[in-house]
């Protein structure tokens, strides 16, 4: 299977699983179309020669940010939204128009200038070099400041995701939906 | 070291609003307790040579953080940093919003150590004005008298004032030589063609400050309203800091221009000798007195100033050596006495709660070592040698004698004055018939003389052997 | 004679001083302080030893206390004949004093504060002798003004005390400023202020060169440096604190007015004689001198205050000093100055006595008859009054003498001034002498002898008065620098005459008159107002400084006005703004007008916003196509 | 044919775009919170490929930008779905379109 068909394979999974993933009515299943987009992703890293990200990526997402989720539907009420008559909200013809624009606004200039790329043959050498090691030394020279508030943030995000999710105060007057 | 020394009692006033009320007095003296001994390690290492610390802040505006210990400032940085810890001991029995005062009082600390150390005009400018807010601050709502929100506003709107004038001055300067720093200054600016208006505007900011006739009248009601401790440190250091900033920025900056308005400066700092010592003549109240006596000394100063500002030529004495060295004296002399005269006139009205000079009488024999301070801190003040206050007059005379002898000789009246208000001042506190309602005045107390151990001494070693602070201001070969 | 060993003569009086404040029992510090000045004492005839009968010559020592750039400011002590005769003197007839006053003032309860700064004085006396830079001169010159002032207002709880003391220390300090522009003066012409150096360039040996103020520069100098003597020795004009003074206690007045501070002015022109010299200024000293005597003569003779006849008496002798050394060099008014120390402070101290004695009272009018209770006080307070009058063969005489013979050899009319004023010398002291010893007492209370402690130190004292005259005539005259002048005939016989003269006439006048009650013939009005001298500064110097006062004073109000005008302008000129722009203009016109549009429009903002979230999205998304659109099309 | 960074680039703007489009047109909560977690992907693989074909690779500015955007990202869901919850404590829904109290009336 050579690189090619690998991309193709791989971004069909990517593609498909994000259009389930948006569209399914049950939000488990779409929690699982996800996992599958994800894990596409991750292939495609692979083939892009990012070992580690691609890892990284299986394990942060597929593993913690899908478990995250199921959890959180579980949690709320109508967790495979039977009951809900309609998945889209209001005017969501304007949000598909949108959307749309968007993809034409960053699809013009990717078609339009065709970037100057080196041939990939010729830095594949050093970036094959470019082990977890070297990004384990990136991560301590440079860029330990930045490696120190990103935990500081995931601390804060801790605290204040456990500080939201516990409410404190019972609601006061409770809305029914419509 | 310097930054240390500056920023401490910074850090005392941000602990001071972190902690408890009780604590903040000792929080305070710790902060200025941390200055002084810094200061006087700095000293006893000191040898006349600029010590410095530089870092880069705003390389493109050359901003700097730039601070420095030179033969100008050691003098004066130490009568600060003295200052400090005895004004916090004064004012160890402050009870009213200890907090807000203690606070103020070690940001004004840092204010004064970060405008004598400071050699970048920047942050120079910023310790400058931080040293006038608190002092605001202090006299509007720590003030005893009625009058205390006129003569703070009254204060502030006058130093403002010449704070933005200077200021302005500066920013032309800037443009004109694109430099801030107090050490380059001088060697840029004789490239540059310079605006007098330059030199008026930043003489502006020091003549409120110092402050000289006509724009005096700010001071007498300020030292009247404010509380003691403050007081002490307005007419101790902060009038030091005009005369300072006319060291630091006018003489070495503005050669040219001082040449030009010598004359002007003479008869300005002429004129306010006599005014101050005559309207000291007229006061009862004795805080006014010893207000217009500050003013009066402060004064000669700037007469030496004047005379810097005119060449020397074929004089058999060093003329302006003489006179650089007897102004910085002076500023550290009279910096000691008036601090201690003032100190026991505060304890005077804390005790009777009057200072109106007539209403008092014998209080020698019912205070003897309350008067025998008061003596000695008087005879420094009008001069007696042996005493602080001679040896910097006589410097500063001998070398503007020699420079401009008529205005010197006229500027003599002005000692003359001084012993006549200053002498009628005991004769009516403390001889005459013992007024019954102070008889049992307590006298000083322990502690309180222990405070002013440290001035009496250093007013009598100044006056005996100023060889030793002087060698702080001259740079030893 | 070492260095260390010359200071120790000023030092241990400032030891004393610095320690009796510690000390608890007044008996305790007078011990100290007495023993103290003995040592000075003791260094200082050693030194006069070895300077007078030795003849050795001593170098200058300076030693550096200032250094100014490339200016040196010394302190330095010299040992020369003046200095030594001078510090003999001193400390000798100070030691007497201290001894004295421990009598004295036995029953105050303040005597170790007194002996503290009696002490402080003694110690800034020495050092104006012995100093060798007119720095340290001046500097001990005016501790002698401060200890002075601290014990002429010592009696402190007497309102008059404490303004006498005030008065006394001004009135020199008037003097003072004209000596302090001396010293720069000198400073500025020679960049020393040493007198003499061993390298031969001190201001006495170099002596300033060229003009100052259109005058010659050591004539300026000299003047400048006599205006402080003048406030020192109390000479015309600057006399008027000497008689207040009186007011401190008799031991003081002994100290100060006899034997050191005073002298202090005649001093400091005998030290500097060679700038009064190069100057040609000493006509003018001995023409001060010489109205000085006679006028203080006449006051005197109408005072009744017992130690105030004293102290104009000392007023007039001073001036005759000054006369010495105007017309015949130092030697002369030294001379004067040596002997007068002696008997003055003998009369003073006498005069103490006798006020002791009639229980404080210092009224001569009140006295009378004191021969009998007081014999050995009135024995030593006539052998003072012979020595003052000059009586033939006593010390006063031969001194006096000297200073006529001068006068006459060089200015005759300053001869004729001061022989007059010697003769009314004679007069008021047989007059004073008249109204206390013979006779009976007018007093309330009944005198008595003093004790031991005080008589001793007259009777030692009445020794020196009759005889040191011509014991040291010879050797002072040969020794000093000076110029005195032969014995005329009629120098001797005017001399004789006058205090003869003198004293006759005094005995004729006051004979056989009830004292007391009867006026007085001599005492004019004019003298008895002492020719009105404070009146007339109070009418012309007082009004003009009170008129400086009142016009400064009037400046700062008219200040204060400008400012509180201009502070009342900008706030109007505020308020106007207030009213005029801010509330019509910008409140009505274009903040209302403005807010009012702003909420039109922002009525139909409100439509988007309405709370639908899909709907904020796709806003934001909107957003960015058109960015994105935007970037598209302008690349 | 080879692959180049051009496919990688429309791939990624297609998937951001589809995670958009979830964002946009959704009205469950939890759905447009995955939505968003689509487009940062489609914004990694974007780092990841002009990392990998562009000048200078050694410096690894793609992975790191990456991680750091992943760890984010994964604060991002916590607090995210935290808020979900509370919200849905609060109004007993997580549907947007009852979430209107920024509503001015």
């Amino acid at each position: 299977m050579n690189e090619v068909t690998a991309f193709w394979i791989l971004a069909a999974i990517a593609v498909i699983g994000a259009l389930f993933a948006i569209r399914k009515r049950n939000l488990v299943h779409g929690v699982f179309s996800l996992l599958v987009f994800f894990a596409g992703l991750a292939g495609l890293f692979l083939l892009l020669l990012a070992e580690f990200i691609a890892v990284v990526q299986i394990l942060v997402y597929a593993g913690a940010v899908g478990i995250l989720i199921l959890f959180a539907i579980m949690l709320t009420d109508r967790v495979t939204g039977k009951d809900a008559f309609r998945v889209t909200s209001r005017g969501s013809f304007w949000g598909t128009i949108i959307a749309a624009s968007v993809f034409l606004v960053l699809l013009l200039p990717t078609i339009q200038e065709i970037p100057q790329v080196d041939n990939p043959s010729n830095s594949e050498e050093i970036v094959k070099q470019s082990t977890v090691k070297a990004l384990g030394k990136k991560l301590i020279h440079p860029y330990v400041i930045t490696l120190e508030i990103l935990a500081l943030l995931l601390t804060a995000a801790l605290i204040g995701a456990v500080t939201a999710a516990q409410g404190g105060h019972p609601a006061k007057k409770k809305i029914s939906i419509e | 070291m310097i930054t240390l020394m500056t920023l401490a009692p910074l850090a005392a006033a941000i602990l001071i609003l972190a902690m408890p009320a009780q604590r903040a007095r000792f929080t305070a003296l710790l902060g200025a307790l941390v200055s002084f001994t810094l200061t006087s390690w700095m000293l006893l290492q000191f040898d006349g040579n600029l010590i410095e610390v530089k870092h880069q802040w705003i390389p493109d505006l050359d901003i700097n953080y730039h601070v420095g210990l030179d033969a100008t400032n050691a003098l004066v940085l130490f009568l600060a940093a003295l200052l400090a810890p005895i004004v916090v001991c004064i004012s160890w029995k402050h009870s009213d919003r200890p907090k807000t005062y203690f606070a103020l009082l070690s940001i004004q600390f840092t204010g004064l150590f970060g405008t004598f150390t400071a050699l970048n005009f920047f942050h120079w400018f910023i310790y400058w004005e931080l040293a006038l807010v608190p002092a605001f601050f202090l006299i509007k709502l720590f003030g005893k008298s009625e009058d205390r929100h006129k003569a703070a506003i009254n204060f502030f709107l006058f130093t403002v004032l010449g704070s933005v004038a200077m200021l302005l001055g500066f920013l032309f300067l800037y443009q004109n030589t694109e430099s801030f720093n107090f050490i380059e200054l001088p060697e840029k600016i004789k490239s540059v063609e310079m605006n007098s208006l330059i030199f008026v505007a930043i003489l502006a900011g020091l003549w409120v400050k110092v402050p000289l006739a006509p724009l005096h009248i700010w001071q007498a009601p300020a030292y009247a309203a404010a509380p003691t401790p403050v007081v002490i440190l307005l007419t101790g250091v902060m009038s030091k800091m005009g005369v300072y900033g006319f060291l630091r920025l006018i003489v070495p900056i503005f050669p040219e221009q001082l040449r030009q308005h010598s004359e002007m400066l003479l008869g300005i700092a002429l004129l306010t000798i006599l005014w101050g010592a005559f309207l000291a003549l007229r006061q009862t109240d004795l805080k006014k007195i010893l207000a217009f006596s500050s003013l009066n000394h402060v004064a000669y100063c700037v007469l030496g100033i004047g005379a810097l500002g005119i060449a020397a030529n074929e004089l058999k004495v060093d003329a302006h050596e003489l006179v650089k060295q007897g102004i910085i004296l002076q500023m550290f002399a009279h910096g000691l006495s008036a601090a201690g005269l003032f100190y026991l006139v505060g304890l005077l009205e804390q005790r009777t709660g009057i200072r109106n000079r007539d209403e008092f009488g014998g209080l020698c024999s019912v205070t003897p070592r309350f008067a025998a301070m008061f003596y000695s801190l008087t005879f420094c003040s009008l001069g007696l040698p042996f005493l602080a206050g001679f040896a910097a007059e006589f410097l500063i005379f001998s070398g503007s004698f020699a420079l401009a002898p008529k205005m010197t000789a006229l500027a003599t009246l002005g000692l003359l004055a001084t012993a006549v208000f200053l002498l009628t001042m005991l004769q009516r506190v403390f001889t005459g018939p013992i007024n019954e309602k102070y008889q049992s005045m307590p006298d000083l107390t322990r502690n309180e003389i222990l405070i002013l151990t440290p001035i009496m001494i250093l007013v009598i070693w100044a006056g005996t052997y100023p060889k030793t602070w002087l060698s702080f201001s001259q740079i030893t070969p | 004679m070492s260095f260390s060993t010359l200071a120790l003569i000023p030092l241990l009086p400032l030891l004393a001083a610095a320690v009796i404040p510690l000390m608890k029992s007044g008996k305790q510090a007078a011990g100290v302080a007495i023993g103290a000045l003995l040592g000075s004492c003791g260094i200082a005839i050693w030194a006069f030893y070895k300077t007078w009968i030795l003849k050795i010559v001593f170098p200058p020592f300076s030693q550096n206390w200032l250094t100014i750039g490339g200016t040196e400011i010394n302190f330095g002590f010299i040992l020369d004949p003046l200095t030594s005769a001078m510090a003999a003197m001193v400390t000798f007839v100070g030691s007497l004093i201290f001894i004295y006053s421990a009598g004295y003032m036995a029953k105050d309860k303040r005597m170790a504060r007194f002996f503290c700064y009696l002490s402080l004085f003694a110690s800034g006396m020495l050092g104006v002798v012995l100093a060798n830079s007119l720095i340290l001169f001046f500097m001990c010159w005016e501790i002698v003004g401060v200890a002075s002032y601290l014990l002429i207002s010592f009696w402190n709880h007497k309102p008059q005390a404490a303004a006498a003391g005030k008065k006394a220390f001004i009135v020199t300090r008037i003097g003072d400023m004209g000596f302090l522009i001396g010293i720069l003066l000198v400073f500025k012409s020679t960049g020393t202020l040493d007198f003499y150096t061993t390298e031969n360039n001190g201001m006495l040996q170099i002596l300033p060169i060229g003009t100052a103020f259109g005058f010659k520069i050591t004539a300026v100098i000299s003047f400048l440096l006599f205006v402080g003597a003048i406030g020192k020795s109390g000479q015309l004009p600057l006399h008027v604190w000497l008689p207040d003074a009186m007011e401190g206690p008799t031991p003081v007045s002994a100290l100060i007015h006899a034997a050191t501070m005073v002298a202090a002015g005649v001093f400091l022109v005998a030290r500097t004689h060679p700038i009064f010299q190069d100057g040609g200024m000493l006509p003018l000293v001995a023409w001060v001198g010489a109205i000085t005597a006679l006028v203080a003569a006449f006051i005197a003779l109408g005072q009744y205050d017992l130690k105030r006849i004293l102290a104009y008496s000392t007023v007039s002798q001073l001036g005759l000093m000054m006369v010495g050394i105007g017309v015949a060099g130092v030697s002369v008014g030294m001379f004067h100055l040596l002997t007068h120390a002696f008997f003055k402070a003998l009369l003073f101290l006498g005069a103490g006595s006798i006020i002791h004695g009639c229980h404080e009272e210092q009224d001569i009018r009140k006295m009378g008859g004191l021969a009998k209770p007081m014999p050995l006080t009135t024995i030593a307070y006539l052998c003072g009054t012979l020595a003052l009058v000059a009586f033939p063969f006593t010390s006063g005489f031969f001194s006096k003498d000297e200073i006529l013979a001068g006068a006459w050899a060089n200015n005759q009319p300053v001869f004729w001034i001061a022989a007059l004023a010697s003769l009314m010398t004679a007069v008021y002291m047989t007059r004073q002498c008249m109204y206390v010893f013979p006779g009976v007492h007018r007093g309330n209370n009944e005198p008595h002898e003093s004790q031991g402690i005080m008589t001793i130190p007259l009777l030692i004292l009445s020794i020196f008065a009759l005889g040191l005259g011509a014991l040291v005539r010879n050797s002072l005259l040969e020794t000093l620098p000076g110029f005195p002048a032969k014995h005329e005939t009629i120098v001797i016989t005017v001399s004789i005459a006058v205090a003869l003269g003198g004293i006759a006439l005094g005995v004729l006048i006051y004979r056989g008159r009830a004292l007391g009650q009867a006026i007085d013939p001599l005492a004019l009005k004019p003298f008895e107002q002492k020719f009105w001298f404070d009146e007339l500064y109070e009418a012309t110097v007082g009004r003009l400084w009170t008129l400086f006062i009142i016009f400064s004073e009037q400046l700062n109000a008219l200040l204060v006005f400008i400012r509180d005008l201009t502070v009342e302008l900008t706030s109007r000129i505020g308020t106007g703004f207030a009213i005029g722009g801010d509330r019509k203009l910008i409140d009505s016109l274009a903040f209302d007008g403005l807010c009012n549009r702003i909420r039109c429009a922002s009525r139909s903002a409100t439509r988007v916003q309405n709370g639908f979230l899909p709907g904020y999205l796709r806003l934001i998304a909107l957003g960015a196509v058109l960015l994105g659109a935007l970037v598209l099309w302008t690349s | 044919m080879t692959v180049t960074l051009h496919h990688y680039l429309i791939l990624a703007s297609v998937l951001f775009c589809i995670g958009l489009l979830g964002a946009l047109s959704r009205r469950n909560a939890i759905v447009v919170l995955f939505s968003v977690e689509i487009m940062l992907n489609a914004a990694n693989l974007n780092f990841i490929a002009f990392w990998r074909f562009g000048n200078n690779p050694e410096l690894l500015h793609g992975p790191l930008f990456t991680l750091f955007t992943i760890a984010v990202a994964a604060a991002e869901v916590a607090l995210g779905l935290a808020l979900v919850i509370a919200v849905y404590r609060h109004f007993r829904s997580v549907d947007l379109e009852s979430l209107n109290t920024l509503k001015e009336e």
